[in-house]
């Protein structure tokens, strides 16, 4: 007789909303009215993200393990559960955008028909859309928030598909510039598949280690027995596979490649949900898993903190596209957020744990307005997304203009703006462990990193407008939501951002 | 420091940040509806803020100046962390509310005219409004996370001012350089914050102050440096000083604003207001000495070789700054005397920048004072301003300069060792050097024979520019008198700095008087021998031989003089202003190039190949495997 | 001959398949060198649950095989339909965007 | 725990089968052709089903030859073939330094890994799996009891997956109509027997070395015949045999057709 797990629905009810309004997507995709299909679609996936986002925030104070151990419901789980939905919901509303582009929309008409052909020409301007991208794009944001919940490795790791085979799908599916968005697709999945096979083969080695793939199991088997060989060796490699997912260097190549090819609200919500998922994983297996033997990876994520900081900052000196600058500022911040796992103390103390939250919620956002930004951006082929575009931008629109510089301000985390908060917080967070060196490196990476942004800021206020420059898009609606949200966000949680200093301070404490 | 609530006017202290930067948000999102009125409105807002500076210090100095502090909104306030925001009003911080708004109020008067027929009068002016709000959040902060937010807020508005006429090259580059330079002091100052978090939990002056003899003397240095390197940066102090002459290239009230009166002194503020952090730690303290020493003589001498109106005034600036450090360096006894050369160094050296620009705007925005001359005639009131402010600046007797820079040479000699005579006798050098170049540069602008280009017909000012000009004047006549013999500073700050022990005068104080008179003298008889009886060349000579030439034919003594002191001299000059050209530059430059460098050849391994990509991915692999044993093995 | 055989069987698989998606350009291929990959780690999960004589090292085994499937057909899908447009299965000629 | 000894049988098969996998997998890097590539591969998943089979685990060693080689590796082998099957890779390596440093850094990381599962498994003790499976319950039983209550979730999760890679699949393939577009049968033969040409079209041209849809029919004279370029797809270049040039072979019979000129391959139709 085969006894059922206890399952707690209410533990699992913001997952079971944004998984249910997924299926329901798909059963629309098969029998809905294709006319109405659009405006069903972004409902749905709007109402699945929305309300697991009020249902995770009903969740708060829970702490609980459930779904026979599979499951971790706790402060960490639920804040950045939170967290992901809301930014989910924005990047849909980034999504739904289809006044903007005469394309109509930044999605393909029909992917299935080559680029380039006569049907492809002639479905340029249709009012038609993919309108499987909601529905897809739900699934991911479903497995994002497995992801950050996971309190054993195989489901991390199934999360992690279901995060990222949507993923693969939805940047390839950009309307214009249909061969690099393609490209994008192909390089991110078989870079993606060979980092999940390394992740799976730590996955594998763990458990040969311990017997169990529980982390809690983990922990315990570490504690005990100390760290022997298979143990770090499944480490090193589970460390590869969300280092990926993270976009951390020296695992970072995909990232600007991917970002620039990609349609940009699917690379708005890749650079907030999916940074947001990995780090929750990559923090919930060093702390709940390997916390007890925390001097073997230290080292380690140090060093990585350092390249990618590094690497990411000064490579974005020398861009001149504003998409691809911003995919190696993800890179550099990615070292930033490092920086704050860095400030974890393995029994659960330390503020690192609530500044990185902090960090992942305050970047999410800012990231998801500065891709809005880019979107209004316009010229006859699209997004004009090369610097030289942006010239002068502030005499053309001084409100766009304005909006941007915000957003840059606060990614190089001037005073002020949500990302000096989180910088602020971050930073303190590894000096209390005694991190010193990875901090002054991590200012000069910020300073450094200021002056690319910076660049954009005088390119758009100082200098002259191209003759033919872009023209900038009255935003509809939902983008116009989506900047609302986002430009408030980062001046709130810049200059009075206690509260959520607080919430998150408050949800640091793993189940463990 | 004990602190009482705000009451009254106080409680609404506040306001002096929020107007000036209410002015800038309007401006900037108003878009052109604003063009028409928008300079009376950013000129508005800091006449009021200074107003309501005026009748706030008037209630402080009521409350017998007992530090009044202002709880706005709490930043971060989580279990382990608390910043709150607050404002602190106290003598301190009332000095500079002052400055800052009563300069700032002219200088934007003075900016109506300036940039009367500049198309984008309406940004310049959101810009200026927003460096006063950001400077006076940076003087008014509570702690030093207000502090730094006000530091990048100037620093921001620095940028976009130097940069606003961007459309010159040399614009441009002087203000990346600028940006660059300050970077690195920022740095220093978030490294400073950051040490003082980790090691004592708490940022507010209060709480660093209260707590700061408890720590261990070497972190007391290290954050002692790293401010003191903030400082350097913001205030262009050696090393970090190439960029202040740079910036320059911005309009001339900035220059008179931001790169004289008010942004660069918050350097000479930040060690003011850290006293108690450099009381603890002399070794910090001798290196602000050093810094303020070498600084003050660098560019005494750099100012002598200069022909761009604009750069001999900011060399000026760059060594009257040195100045200020030396005072503040030498602890107790210099604070005051350092604060009061910073007051009144506003107002003169304001005034000397806004006579310039009203050269420049009579000579078609020319800078190049060899093609100035004769112009005492034309400009009378400019002239008459202009000469105030530099008898003022070169220390002639019972003008303001003479008062504080000559507390400030005693101050030095009064330490009483070696050092105190070294200190002292640089600080008397540079003073004779100061009255050498301020001298060259009146007589080769106000008098001598017109050498100017073809078509240009100077003429005195509008009214709108000459007012302010005759109040900077004004003020630099008096403030001096006031601030020293009138209405002691010393007392004022009392509540600040407390009571400082009666010095025992080493050198008497009329000695010093006497002998800085002198040498100010020499330097003026020298500038009026080298430069003043002789016909100005229109180029700069290219070799010193018509000059030797010329001399040769003079008097023997001029021989004697010249080898002596004027070929070393310019030897030396141009030693200088090369190594400050190659040097610092190159190793600005060469910082930049080195990272754009590293920048391509790092892209270059972004190939796009997915290939290339996974092979860095089990390169990482491998490495990490690999350090992770290594680790548990090691 | 002990369980260790089989673990260092699999572990040289695995590195083939990786050196295989290096040198490799047809996407297919790499995509099967991946495949392979994930074999190798079915092969160590199953000799993991015979050492320790529980059965999760065969039921992820199984999920392996479920997750590959899907990722076969996303993958294939996408290479098909880079493949449509551009007549190669190269990977190395889908390199427009870089630097 | 009980060790369990390792028969001899179970060896003879592991140094049989071994070798070859590790074959299959050096074949399928190794080999130019992908289709090779595809066969080696399944003879490698075939060696790892069986030793599931051996290993205890008989429902994943079935699982792993019906499912994975039967069903996964023929997908792979379909698209092989309609991207074509001339596609094997060419033996110069493009990137430079690439070959090198993949056999290095191979090496690197398979003497990492190896040798410290090698030396950390040495004495691993083998626990069997008798306790759970055997006697009353079989290895089905025992798998389905853990999939439906430890695993339940992430059963319940996959299925998640399975929709994604649908849909996917849909999205990518699946060319729609407009509706109303659709026409049927009676109305094609109609129209085409409106035309001048009633009989079937030409299908690819005995000169044309590719059998892609994309490849047009050749007309004797090398010009790709219009009337066989797919809809919706731009007509591929196709290569052709090498032609006679020159006066040597003007005894061919290229020369009695009279064509000697290189006819152009585009037959104006470059796009």
């Amino acid at each position: 007789m085969i006894e059922a797990p206890d399952l707690s629905l209410a533990a699992l009810a913001p997952l079971l909303f944004v998984f249910g309004a997924a299926c329901l997507g798909v059963l629309v995709e098969a029998f809905g009215p294709r006319e109405r299909r659009h405006a069903v679609q972004v409902t749905l996936a709007l109402v699945g993200t929305l309300g697991g986002l009020v249902t995770s925030l009903l969740l708060a104070g829970e702490r609980e393990v459930t779904a026979a151990g599979a499951l971790a419901v706790d402060g960490p789980a639920v804040f950045l559960q939170a967290t992901i939905t809301g930014l989910g919901a924005l990047a849909i509303l980034l999504f739904a955008e289809r006044s903007l582009d005469p394309a109509r929309s930044a999605f393909v008409a029909a992917a299935a028909v080559p680029v380039g052909s006569p049907r492809d020409r002639e479905l340029m301007t249709a009012p038609r859309v993919q309108t499987e991208v909601y529905p897809l794009a739900t699934f991911a944001i479903g497995g994002m928030m497995l992801f950050v919940a996971a309190n054993d490795l195989l489901i991390m790791f199934v999360a992690l598909e279901v995060l990222s085979l949507p993923l693969y799908l939805i940047s390839g599916l950009a309307r214009r510039r249909r061969l690099l968005s393609q490209e994008a697709a192909v390089k991110y999945f078989l870079l993606g598949a060979f980092a999940s096979a390394f992740f799976l083969y730590g996955l594998a080695l763990v458990y040969g280690a311990t017997g169990s793939i529980g982390l809690a199991d983990i922990r315990a088997a570490t504690t005990e027995s100390g760290s022997d060989v298979l143990l770090v060796l499944g480490l090193a490699l589970l460390i590869v596979g969300l280092m990926f997912k993270a976009s951390v260097a020296p695992f970072h190549a995909w990232t600007p490649d991917v970002y620039q090819g990609a349609p940009t609200p699917v690379t708005a919500f890749m650079a907030a949900c999916t940074k947001v998922a990995a780090f929750g994983a990559i923090l919930r297996l060093l702390y709940v898993a390997f916390g007890t033997s925390e001097w073997t990876w230290r080292p380690l994520v140090y060093g990585i903190a350092i390249i990618s900081m590094v690497v990411g900052a000064v490579l974005a000196l020398t861009q001149t596209d504003l998409k691809r600058m911003l995919a190696y500022s993800s890179i550099a911040h990615a070292g930033f957020l490092l920086t704050g796992v860095i400030g974890l103390s393995p029994d659960g103390g330390g503020s690192g744990l609530a500044a990185t939250m902090f960090y992942l919620l305050a970047y999410g956002l800012t990231t998801v307005g500065a891709f809005a930004v880019l979107t209004l951006v316009r010229d006859g082929d699209g997004e004009a997304s090369h610097l030289s575009q942006w010239a002068g931008l502030a005499r053309r629109s001084p409100l766009t203009a304005a909006v941007m510089a915000l957003f840059l301000l606060a990614l190089a985390g001037i005073p002020l703006t949500s990302g000096f908060t989180g910088k602020f917080a971050v930073f303190r967070a590894a000096i209390e462990d005694g991190a010193w060196p990875l901090v002054v490196v991590a200012v000069l990476a910020s300073a450094v990193a200021a002056f690319f942004y910076l660049r954009v800021i005088v390119l758009m206020y100082f200098s002259e407008p191209a003759e033919d420059g872009p023209t900038v898009a009255v935003p509809g609606l939902p983008t116009t939501i989506v900047l609302a949200v986002t430009v408030t966000a980062t001046l709130v949680l810049g200059i009075a951002p206690g509260a959520v200093l607080d919430i998150a301070e408050q949800a640091a404490i793993f189940v463990g | 420091m004990d602190t009482v609530a705000a009451d009254g006017l106080l409680a609404w202290s506040w306001l002096l940040i929020a107007l000036p930067l209410a002015g800038a948000a309007v401006l900037l999102l108003g878009g052109r509806r604003t063009d028409r009125w928008g300079h009376l409105l950013g000129t508005g807002t800091v006449v009021t803020a200074f107003v309501l500076g005026l009748l706030c210090t008037l209630q402080l100095a009521d409350a017998g100046g007992r530090p009044v502090s202002v709880e706005l909104w709490t930043f971060i306030e989580t279990g382990s962390l608390d910043v709150p925001v607050g404002l602190l009003f106290d003598p301190l911080s009332a000095v500079f509310v002052l400055l800052i708004t009563g300069v700032g109020a002219l200088i934007h008067i003075y900016s109506i005219g300036y940039m009367a027929h500049d198309p984008r009068r309406r940004r310049f002016f959101a810009y200026l409004n927003l460096f006063v709000a950001a400077m006076l959040l940076l003087v008014l902060g509570d702690n030093f996370v207000v502090l730094y937010v006000g530091w990048e807020g100037v620093g921001l508005a620095s940028y976009l001012l130097i940069a606003f006429w961007h459309e010159r090259p040399a614009a441009a580059t002087a203000a990346k350089k600028a940006f660059i330079m300050n970077r690195v002091g920022d740095v220093g100052l978030a490294l400073a914050i950051f040490l003082m978090f980790a090691q004592l939990g708490t940022v507010t002056y209060d709480g660093v102050f209260g707590s700061v003899g408890a720590l261990a003397g070497g972190t007391v240095t290290a954050i002692g440096l790293l401010l003191l390197l903030g400082a350097c940066g913001k205030s262009g102090q050696f090393p970090l000083q190439a960029w202040l002459p740079d910036a320059m290239e911005g309009p001339t009230p900035v220059s008179a604003l931001i790169h004289a009166a008010t942004m660069v002194t918050a350097g000479v503020y930040l060690i003011a207001r850290s006293a108690p952090i450099y009381d603890e730690t002399p070794t910090a303290r001798a290196v602000v000495l050093a810094v303020g020493a070498i600084t003050l003589l660098i560019g005494a001498i750099v100012g002598c070789a200069q022909d761009d109106i604009k750069k001999v005034l900011a060399y000026s600036t760059v060594s009257q700054i040195g100045y200020m450090f030396l005072a503040v360096g030498l602890g107790p006894a210099g604070y005051v005397a350092g604060l009061a050369h910073l007051l009144t160094h506003g107002f003169f050296k304001a005034g000397l920048f806004l006579g310039a620009g009203s050269v420049m705007h009579a000579m078609n925005d020319a800078v190049d004072m060899r093609r100035f001359g004769g112009l005492a005639s034309r400009m009378r009131i400019t002239f008459v301003t202009f000469g105030l402010g530099y008898l003022a600046l070169i220390g002639f007797p019972f003008l303001s300069g003479f008062y504080t820079k000559d507390a400030i040479i005693e101050a030095a000699f009064d330490r009483g060792d070696g050092w105190g005579y070294v200190l002292g006798g640089v600080a008397i050098l540079a003073a004779g050097l100061t009255a050498f170049y301020m001298t060259r540069l009146m007589l080769m602008t106000f008098f001598g024979r017109p050498r100017w280009d073809e078509g240009v017909h100077p003429h005195e000012s509008p009214s709108v520019m000459t007012a302010p000009m005759v109040l900077l004047a004004l003020g630099s006549v008096l403030a001096g008198y006031l601030l020293v013999v009138a209405f002691p500073l010393e007392e004022w700050l009392v509540p600040v700095f407390g009571r400082p022990e009666a010095a025992e005068h080493v050198v008497a104080p009329l000695v010093v008087s006497a002998l800085v008179t002198v040498v100010m003298l020499l330097g003026v008889a020298s500038a009026w021998m080298f430069v003043g009886r002789r016909e100005v060349p229109v180029t700069a000579p290219a070799r010193v031989s018509p000059v030797v030439l010329a001399a040769r034919r003079a008097l023997y003594a001029d021989t004697v003089n010249e080898s002596l002191f004027m070929r070393p001299g310019q030897w030396l000059t141009r030693a200088l202003v090369f190594l400050d050209n190659r040097g610092v530059d190159g190793a600005v430059n060469g910082l930049a190039a080195a990272l754009g460098g590293s920048s391509s050849r790092l892209g270059r391994t972004q190939t796009g190949f997915v290939r290339s990509y996974a092979l860095g991915m089990l390169g990482g692999a491998v490495v990490v495997a690999g350090a992770l044993l290594a680790v548990t093995a090691g | 001959m002990t369980l260790t055989h089989y673990l260092v069987l699999a572990a040289i698989l695995f590195t083939i398949g990786a050196v295989g998606v290096l040198v490799r350009r047809n996407a297919i291929v790499v995509f099967m060198c991946i495949e392979l990959m994930l074999n190798s780690v079915n092969l160590t999960l199953v000799t993991f649950a015979r050492a320790g004589g529980t059965l999760d090292g065969q039921v992820m085994a199984f999920f392996v095989m479920v997750v590959a499937a899907a990722e076969v057909v996303v993958g294939l899908a996408i290479i098909m339909s880079i493949y449509r447009t551009r007549r190669s299965a190269s990977v190395d000629d889908a390199n427009l965007l870089k630097y | 725990m009980n060790d369990v000894v390792i028969g001899t049988g179970e060896a003879v098969v592991f140094w049989i089968l071994g070798p070859l996998a590790l074959a299959g997998a050096l074949g399928m890097v190794l080999s130019r052709n992908a289709v090779h590539s595809a066969l080696w591969l399944i003879n490698t998943m075939l060696a790892l089903g069986v030793f599931y089979v051996v290993q205890e685990a008989p429902f994943l060693g079935a699982v792993q030859i019906i499912v994975y080689t039967g069903a996964i590796m023929i997908l792979f082998l379909f698209v092989l073939m309609l991207v074509g099957r001339d596609t094997s890779d060419s033996v110069v390596e493009t990137l430079r330094g690439q070959r090198v440093a993949a056999i290095l850094l191979g090496i690197g990381f398979a003497g990492l890994v190896g040798a410290g599962i090698a030396r950390a498994t040495r004495d691993l003790p083998v626990a069997g799996l008798d306790a759970v499976q055997g006697g009353d319950t079989s290895n089905i039983e025992a798998i389905a009891q853990l999939l439906f209550t430890r695993y339940l979730l992430a059963f319940e999760v996959t299925s998640a997956l399975l929709i994604t890679a649908a849909v996917g699949a849909m999205v990518l393939a699946h060319i729609e109509r407009e509706p109303g577009t659709r026409r049927t049968q009676k109305e094609l033969s109609r129209a085409r027997f409106l035309t001048d040409r009633p009989q079937t079209l030409p299908g690819p041209g005995v000169h044309a070395r590719a059998n892609s849809v994309a490849a047009p029919a050749l007309l004797p004279d090398g010009r790709p015949a219009e009337d066989s370029f797919a809809t919706g797809i731009d007509p591929q270049e196709v290569d052709q045999m090498p032609r006679p040039t020159g006066r040597a072979q003007l005894g061919s019979p290229d020369a009695a057709l009279g064509t000697l000129d290189p006819a152009p391959l585009d037959g104006g139709r470059q796009p």
